[in-house]
């Protein structure tokens, strides 16, 4: 059996991660327009990871994973962005896993994680419903036990990826009546195929279909596919985030949406109009400044702390940055603005409206930037109720 | 809501936006604009043609060649509907631009020939004409006209019957239509974000009759800029609209969703943030205005100063609006089923035709201090 | 006796008052850098209004002052603007005037408005406290009928002038158990010179002492200096500005500072930079633009309409484009930005940090803009609770 | 709040900051600029002698030349206190920047004497350079030095024991001493907007012993690139410190000023732009450290870099939260005896010395462009 790759210098475990995943991620996956591939689009890739050990990170070596402290995490989630990998359905692995291997049972564990790793399940996560979405805690979908089996009724909405999957794990009400809301929710691991199970999905305003409604009626869930205690749900669902909420703040897609202003900015001559080059100077800036704040937190994590409710900050900046590259995009291009189309310049092509649509969406998704500030109001500066 | 405030004597404008209410009921803005995309971009003959019956293409058209006789202030009103139902076939440039085209062109059959079909419907008059571009070259040969070149960003080009061609010959800038069938005219789409498709057209030595001359140069370049200053006035009317409804909608949307048992439209961030919205729609509505009245007097200059404020603050307006809008719509507001992201999508292409505010701006301070006397288009 | 004003051409008008004032108002008090002289010191102008009959341009005729419409007195206001007059302490002529008109009785009138005209009486207004600002009707400041004698005890704070004022009228708390804040307040006419009444100057940013606070000390004011009703003072108090909240939002501050900047950009060649020319045309377009918008509203004043809450987008937009101008003054102003002193350019003297400074006070005074927007969200688009 | 999160394995870092609380209980900041204001804007020697006394003053002076021997770790957690606190004396020019170039400066008895100097406190040596502008000229003239030129913006002319010239000679760039009180040198004041004097220091053919030369050409180019990269990093520090505390400030003010029945730090709107400010000052930190990072690794380009963006970075931030925590005062904040106003200009002031922030950051992308390698300083 191999070391533990903790013990590595960060350094060399760059070097090795780094070569071995640009042999073997397939060209004609790297840098994919679309920010979410179905399964079936990168599934050579995800069973090349898996077959080398290198598909969940952050699982322990005896469930097949990598055993990566944070600050190796940190090193593979950034080899892999700078190296173009497509983003693989990755709810098995980066939040189904750690929810068994945290709260779930030891056959839960033995049942569940194996398939993870082969493709054979496919998880997709349903939280939000119509009416819960920054007020998760006001969810509706109801599960009523008869006998061994519970009994779920309900809607979920934004369930990325479902039209791939075929389990969920789905956060329901198992107690209506309880007078603190978070109280009465449970976690079920849910079979997709299962009779009275619909999955409608939604498109986007890139005109592609990342999530999806999932109706349930009347679907017969076995007991034993609740996670963790009834009713207890709420601690569960809330805990499968760790030192992760740091990804949700990172530079990779002002990144990548700068860098494309750059080259469709050098295509235009736009570098010649002083103009656009000061308000491009202030974007790269707010780059280079991201990456510093960025390493900020890295640091707690490589120190091996934990990350506060301040991380948010980062998730706050590096949306709202990717929203200002991309409409000054639209400015670059000019009368080129109103094409859906992409843009040539010079031998490339920029997805200038791509971009400009795509990053509507993470301001909103993982938190609002307004609940994010409102968390940030509370549990940072501690201004008054 | 913000809105163009005009006097209204007669009544004109009052009922110019309950047709437009009437026509959104049978033609609903946003459906179309879908089926539009379904169609690769092409105009739906049925409803352009119930906008010439409802007499709103060519509505600039003088009475010599069958025009309404309206003015700007009706056009503009209407656009700003328009802009509002999200009515989205292109009557900035296949009405407004063209129709200012023609009504200055030179008395003849061929002006009243497509002045006629404009305003019946059964001629799609579309300028050929790129800001800023190599200008097509006309050159006479044989008793006719060869003409040369390409034109860009040309709006439903596919469902044109005649282009309306700007040309540059040995005298200066001429005005002339080409049948869109001719055998040396080749259209070459690209998607547009709205789901029109915008087309470049290009001229390979096409030969046109002489009397298919609309206007002669000096006088052309007047039309020209006309068409344009019309055109812009126009585009800022719509843009008002679109900012408009975007805002009510957003308003509706907040007001209506309830998270953490109160509407979000309660909260004072959001509040502050409509206000913000509020206050830039109402200024776009100001500027439309004053575009409009400056229009009217005799100061040319001062018309042009006005438009180009008006161009650029509605766009810029619409633009920022709506994108507001779609961010307070939440996760609904970033799908394609929610009607928001078609605001923002019109808002965008119109912003960008004819000049984005920056580049709209910065003609305006040049022109105010006199810095490039020399420039007169665009 | 001349006829009615109002009765003449706006251009007629507009040029007879332009001559006048332009042959009248001494060179020495025009484009003042004091936004706020003491009455001292602007006094010769002053008088020589008065002695004119154009002192009081809204009040009836009867009473001395011109009768303006409201579309007249916009064009005063105006030519009066352009020509660079000072503003003259003018608490008596805009807002003690008008009160006592609408609510005084007739002795009142007979007694106070011809000593607001000759300059005999020079008036402050007596409204915010120190915990009663944006929410004034939490004001605390006393009166307790002593047989015909109101006895005042408490402070205001932020009274403009007070200290070359020998008059105030002054919002007190006559009842204090009442359940609606906004009753139980009365308005009085107070001498500062009666014993007990004690006036500190506040320094602002700009080193200037423009307001005041006012202490009262068991003063003694006479029953018949109450205006109105006792304890019905809160509406007498809020109606005093009626259309010429418009002035609130006036293009003059952010024009003047506007042609500042010009100056000062051109003698630093700040216009062969594309970047600053592209940052004021920005400015320049957002005042151009804030003469549309005014436009609009002095409309429905022409048009002998009424103003309604929506005019408070006009206050908003001045006082922060006049902001943002004056920052621009900064940067353009580079190493020399540092300086309290005014810049040199060419021939001519910037005040750009005495303008930066005192462009903080307008987006507070008045309302300030966060209370003008909670307004907004209320009376115009009606958002809910 | 915002604050430097730099590794502290020794406790030095901790021992700074609470030295520079227990000065700033006996010394209050904001005390000691009004009073400065009263002086005309001179230094009070008291303060200094006492902050020299502390170490504080040539911390960068190597211990060769009687330094501490601490370094741009120490230096940047010493500024940021400073910040903090308001203590507003010259600590970047007469202190960074002298001890730079002074450390960096040959090997003889008058860099010995100016560097024990300024340790106790006994010489204020302030430097005279200014970025941009005409050099003064240093001739040889019967075995002594002539100066001619002027230098502008310089901070405590009048407290001066010794000027620091760079001049311009036949063979470049060469740094030398000028006793303040020399007969051709004279100073001219204008009032900064913190209450310090800052001056035009003019030399009209100044004779200078050659002793007084402290660097040649070559080197004194490399003394003074490091000198501005060292000062901006401190002036970066500063910045941060003043927005930190101002941010402190208006938080206290809000969560204390009761409207409406409520603290005015309960209502979202303020909240949410406590929190935009908060993230202005984390990464105005988060920029600081990361140029001190920079600055203790051998790669020089990476640290110019870095440093750009701190000060551009912690400039706008301090600028920017101290406009709004000025605003958030209300009509107190508009007053002189409110402390919020002192921050305000503070800012202003560390804001505007060596680089505006869009100069900066015009200066990072040119320089990592490689768009114009040739220029050194600035």
């Amino acid at each position: 059996m191999r070391s533990d790759w903790n013990d590595i210098p960060d350094e060399e475990f760059r070097a090795t991660f780094r070569t071995w995943v640009d042999q073997n991620c397939p060209a004609h996956l790297r840098y994919m327009r679309k920010q979410r591939p179905l399964f079936n689009e990168v599934a050579e890739w995800y069973h090349a990871l898996a077959a080398k050990g290198w598909l969940a990170p952050t699982w322990p070596r005896q469930y097949g994973g990598m055993g990566l402290s944070a600050a190796k995490h940190m090193i593979y989630v950034e080899e892999w962005g700078r190296l173009g990998c497509p983003r693989i359905p990755d709810h098995g692995i980066g939040l189904v896993g750690p929810l068994l291997i945290e709260y779930g049972s030891e056959e839960q564990k033995a049942h569940y994680l194996p398939r993870i790793l082969s493709g054979e399940h496919v998880w997709c996560q349903g939280y939000s419903e119509p009416n819960a979405g920054s007020d998760l805690a006001s969810l509706k979908t109801s599960a009523v036990l008869d006998g061994d089996v519970f009994v779920v009724n309900g809607q979920k909405i934004w369930t990325t990826l479902a039209h791939c999957a075929n389990w969920i794990f789905v956060l329901v009400r198992t107690e209506r009546d309880s007078k603190v809301r978070q109280k009465g929710i449970s976690v079920l691991l849910l079979d997709l195929t299962s009779p009275g199970v619909r999955v409608r999905p939604i498109e986007n305003l890139r005109w592609e279909a990342d999530f999806c409604e999932v109706f349930f009626d009347n679907v017969r869930v076995p007991l034993k596919n609740l996670v963790g205690k009834v009713n207890e749900g709420w601690t569960v669902a809330k805990s499968v985030l760790g030192h992760e909420r740091i990804f949700l703040g990172a530079p990779t897609r002002p990144e990548y949406a700068l860098e494309r202003l750059r080259r469709l900015a050098e295509a235009r001559g736009a570098f010649d109009d002083p103009a656009f080059l000061s308000r491009f100077a202030r974007l790269r800036l707010d780059l280079y400044d991201l990456g510093s704040a960025f390493e900020r937190y890295a640091k707690v994590l490589r120190a091996g702390g934990e990350l506060g409710a301040d991380v948010s900050a980062l998730k706050i900046f590096t949306t709202e940055l990717y929203q200002r590259i991309t409409e000054e995009m639209l400015t670059v291009a000019g009368e080129e603005a109103r094409l859906s189309d992409d843009l040539v310049a010079g031998d490339i092509e920029i997805d200038a409206m791509n971009l400009f649509l795509d990053s509507r969406a993470p301001a909103i998704f993982g938190g609002s930037n307004e609940i994010q500030r409102n968390i940030l109001a509370k549990a940072v500066l501690h201004l008054p109720g | 809501m913000p809105k163009l405030m005009l006097d209204d004597p007669d009544g004109t404008l009052v009922m110019l936006r309950d047709s437009v209410n009437g026509f959104a009921a049978r033609f609903p803005g946003p459906k179309a604009l879908r089926d539009r995309r379904g169609r690769g971009g092409a105009m739906d003959p049925q409803i352009w043609s119930a906008m010439a019956e409802a007499g709103w293409i060519g509505l600039l058209l003088p009475e010599d060649c069958g025009g309404a006789g309206l003015g700007l202030r009706e056009q503009a009103v209407l656009s700003e509907a328009l802009g509002r139902a999200l009515i989205a076939e292109p009557t900035g440039t296949a009405s407004v631009f063209a129709a200012t085209l023609l009504g200055g062109a030179s008395s003849g059959a061929e002006r009243s020939r497509l002045a006629a079909g404009m305003a019946s419907g059964e001629i799609v008059a579309v300028p050929a004409w790129t800001s800023g571009a190599k200008p097509i070259v006309a050159r006479a040969v044989n008793g006719s006209i060869a003409l040369s070149g390409e034109t860009r960003f040309v709006e439903a080009a596919r469902s044109a019957t005649d282009f309306l061609v700007v040309a540059q010959d040995a005298d200066g800038v001429t005005l002339l239509s080409v049948a869109a069938d001719a055998a040396a005219v080749a259209i070459s789409e690209r998607a547009g974000v709205d789901g029109a498709a915008i087309a470049t057209v290009s001229f390979s030595n096409c030969a046109v009759p002489t009397e298919r001359v609309l206007s002669r140069a000096n006088r052309s370049e007047d039309l020209l800029r006309k068409a344009i200053l019309h055109t812009r006035l126009a585009l800022a009317a719509e843009l008002t609209g679109v900012a408009s409804k975007a805002l009510e909608l957003a308003i509706a949307y907040t007001s209506d969703r309830v998270q953490f048992g109160k509407p979000i439209g309660s909260f004072q961030a959001i509040q502050h943030r409509l206000v913000d919205m509020w206050i830039e729609g109402e200024f776009a509505a100001a500027a439309v205005v004053n575009a409009v009245d400056a229009l009217q007097s005799d100061d040319e200059d001062a018309a042009q100063l006005a438009v180009l404020a008006a161009k650029a603050r509605a766009g810029e307006a619409a633009f920022s609006i709506c994108r507001r809008a779609v961010h307070l719509h939440g996760a609904m507001g970033y799908t394609d089923e929610c009607d928001i992201g078609l605001y923002l999508k019109r808002a965008i292409n119109l912003n960008a035709t004819l000049g984005q505010p920056e580049q709209l701006r910065l003609e305006f301070v040049e022109r105010e201090s006199g810095l490039s006397r020399g420039r007169t288009y665009g």
